[in-house]
Order: C-alpha cells, then structure tokens, then sequence
C-alpha cells in the first residue's frame, strides 16, 4: 500500500511516500493511523492531534472510520488552503 | 496537467492571455465571468510575506477538479470553464487561481464563478507555506471559507 | 471619456488588455473578479443578428457611472473599480462591457462585480439596435434585469 | 431648455435635440409631454405610450410628475438596454 503525506505532515514524517504492508487486521484508517504512529517520533508528531488530520483513499477523501480494504493509496494532509 | 478544463502548473502564467483565449474560444457566450486569485504580500496576521510556496497532491487535484467542473456544469448552463491554479514558489503579485465561466445568462456565469472558487478554497488538495522574516509556516484553513462553501449545498 | 474608472467608447477594445492593466495597478489585492459582455448572434426571439448599434447620452452616462461606482465602493471593501463599455456598431462575439473589482476580500469582488452589471443593465442610459435579415429593432428592457437590481436596494 | 430625445425616440420624433422655449406654466414633466407631443406628427409617436418614457432631468433620473422649473436640459427616452 502506497502511503502519501502532505504538507506539515511530509514534512513531519520527513518523506513524501512510503510503500509498506500494514499487518494483517488493520482495517480502517483509525487502525492504519495507529499503526503509523508508532512507526517513529516524526510519524508520531504528524498524527499528534488527528482532528487536522484529512485523508484520502484513492484519491478520494474519506473519514477516519473508513475501510482501507483493497486502497492502493492513501493519503494523509491538513486541511486544504489552496485557492 | 489538463483535465477537462483545469490545469494545475509549475510554471508561471498571465492572466490575460488566459481570458484571450478564453473568450476566443467562447465568441458566443453572452457573457463571461472570472476571478483572479493574486499573492498577498500579508499573512493573515499582519506579517510581511516574501514568497508563497504551493504544494499539489497531483493525481488527487486532477480527480477533483474534474468532478467540479462537472458539477458546475450540472448546476448552471455553462458553455464553458476554465481553471488554472499555480503550484511551486510564487513572490507577492503572482497570480495563484485563475478561473473563468461562460455562459449566455450572466448570472449563471458569476455564480459558478464563485462557486468554482468556494470550492477550489476548500476541496482542492493544495497547500500553501508562506515564507517571511521571522520563517515559514503553512497556512491554515479559513473557517469562513467552510461557511461559504456551505452555501452551494 | 474616463470618469474616476468608467469609459465608454466608440472605439472597440480587447478585455485581456484592460485586464492586464487592472491587476497590474493592482497587484496587492488579493482578488479581482471581472465579467466581461459579448455580443450574441442571435436576438432575445432567437433571430439571427449580424450587428449591433449602442447609442448612449453621454452627459448623463458619466454622472451614473461615476455614482455606480462609487456607491460599490461605499458598500464593498474595494481597492479599485474599472468598467469599459462599447458605444457605436459592433458585431457578433464583440466585447460590449468589461467590469473588473480588486479587493482583499473575495466576496466582496464578486459581489461587487455582480452588482455594477445589474446597474450597468437597469440605470446605465444606453440603448441597443440589433439589426438582423428581417430589419432593425431597438431592444426592451428585461423585467428580469429589474428583478435582479432590485436585490441589491 | 434642451430637450434630448434617444433610441427609438429620437427616430420618431427625428432629431436628437431641440432647444425650445416651453409656455408659461409647464411646471411639471407632463405638463412638458402635453406640449412637445402636439408639436408633430413624430412628437406625438414618441410619446404615444408615455409609460415606456423614461425621464432625466439634467442627467438625473425623475419621474413624470417632476417639477421641470430651472431645468437646463431634459431628455427622454426608453427603458435603458446598456451592459
């Protein structure tokens, strides 16, 4: 699965993607952030207050609570300032 | 890259050349509406801002403004529509958002317009940092801009 | 003539270069809104219009124009006001009226712009001849174009 | 005074402008229709349907039962079709 971050997050997580395998029984974006979170300090101070965190599951913005089952790509950023 | 009528780009761009050939290619249109999206040399705290850098999630943006450019033609009768929104390091003056409607009833012309932008403030996955003396920071997202986006459901 | 930011003119003129003098005199506001009115090659009955000849009262133009806009600017945080419109004969897919508003505020630009078209439509003394196979005929008035400049009193 | 005439008004009555001299006592805007509109057979087409006449008097907007005393200059015309 294909993990993309954004903005404060790339910069907090210190890369743009990563390809990694979460484990078996990770099925929602909850469960997917949890587990990032642990993956190092940076991934940690990216996921620190999760009300800013916005995701998108194949291009698609999703809430927390979505199924990540099948996603090749998910993305996490603040929310959007563009315009 | 071009999707329907949207293009976000690296490369600076004029405003004008892009209502030039905008209205060459509406002659039609009894009218046409625009809004240009130009870099403050404030931050919304009063801070003096020397360069804006924006951030695109690509793949994301090209899916989006499709549906919106979708959805505005669903709504109003459009002719037609055009988006063009600067990523990648702008000083204060560059244009950020150019977008243009048109259509044979005005109204509808300046609606989507502003529906296009609520929008594009809201939805589009960009992200703008802003560099001044004291460092950058990212810009956060306006409530107001959620409120008047709120209006168009 | 020109009077504090209206000119009307029996010369034609290109909107993409009145645009691009207006952000360039404006570089710090955050948004401009323009609309621009092109002419239509068919009339409100759906005949067929090769020509158009506006005829305006001058004396009388220059005071409601400098009054519309500086009730605009009385009403929206505006930094600037340009309008251009198109006297004499012009043909289909000709530029009739540019109207351009920069402001900090976004809102405030578009509805702004909105507002000076609905006046420009109801107050403005001009008058339309569209000339077609069949002969020539002054335009009415659209009770629609009252309605919408009534939202604004 | 200068009376103006625009649009198809001026085509019926068949000038732009005149510069009469009206009667004492043409007080009012009709007073001034009920005069000009007897003065030919094109005057009397201008102002045939006197609720199409719009009315300025030195360039501002007033309507028929507008006092014309002192006025410089009053046009007539139809409903505006600007912008």
């Amino acid at each position: 699965m294909k993990i993309l971050y954004f903005a404060w997050m790339r910069e907090k997580v210190g890369r743009s993607e990563e390809i990694l395998d979460p484990p078996a029984g990770t099925q929602t974006v909850t469960q997917l952030i949890d587990w990032l979170a642990a993956r190092s300090a940076g991934h940690g101070a990216a996921f620190a207050n999760r009300k800013l965190v916005k995701v998108a599951r194949d291009q698609v913005h999703v809430d927390h609570a979505a199924s990540i089952a099948g996603a090749r790509e998910v993305a996490f950023f603040p929310p959007v300032t563009g315009g | 890259m071009m999707v329907s009528g949207a293009r976000v780009q690296a490369e600076p761009f004029d405003p004008s050349v892009e209502l030039k050939a905008f209205s060459a290619r509406n002659v039609k249109s009894g009218g046409i509406a625009t809004f240009i999206g130009q870099m403050r040399d404030t931050s919304a705290d009063g801070e003096t801002i020397n360069a804006m850098t924006l951030e695109h999630y690509p793949a994301m943006a090209d899916v989006q403004l499709a549906e919106l450019i979708a959805e505005a033609k669903q709504r109003w009768p459009l002719d037609d529509v055009r988006i063009v929104h600067r990523v990648g390091t702008l000083k204060p003056g560059d244009p950020i958002v150019f977008v243009a409607t048109a259509s044979a009833h005005r109204e509808a012309a300046f609606h989507a317009c502003e529906f296009l932008m609520d929008w594009l403030k809201t939805k589009a996955p960009i992200w703008k940092k802003e560099s001044g003396a004291t460092g950058a920071a990212w810009v956060e997202a306006k409530t107001d801009d959620d409120r008047r986006a709120g209006r168009w459901r």
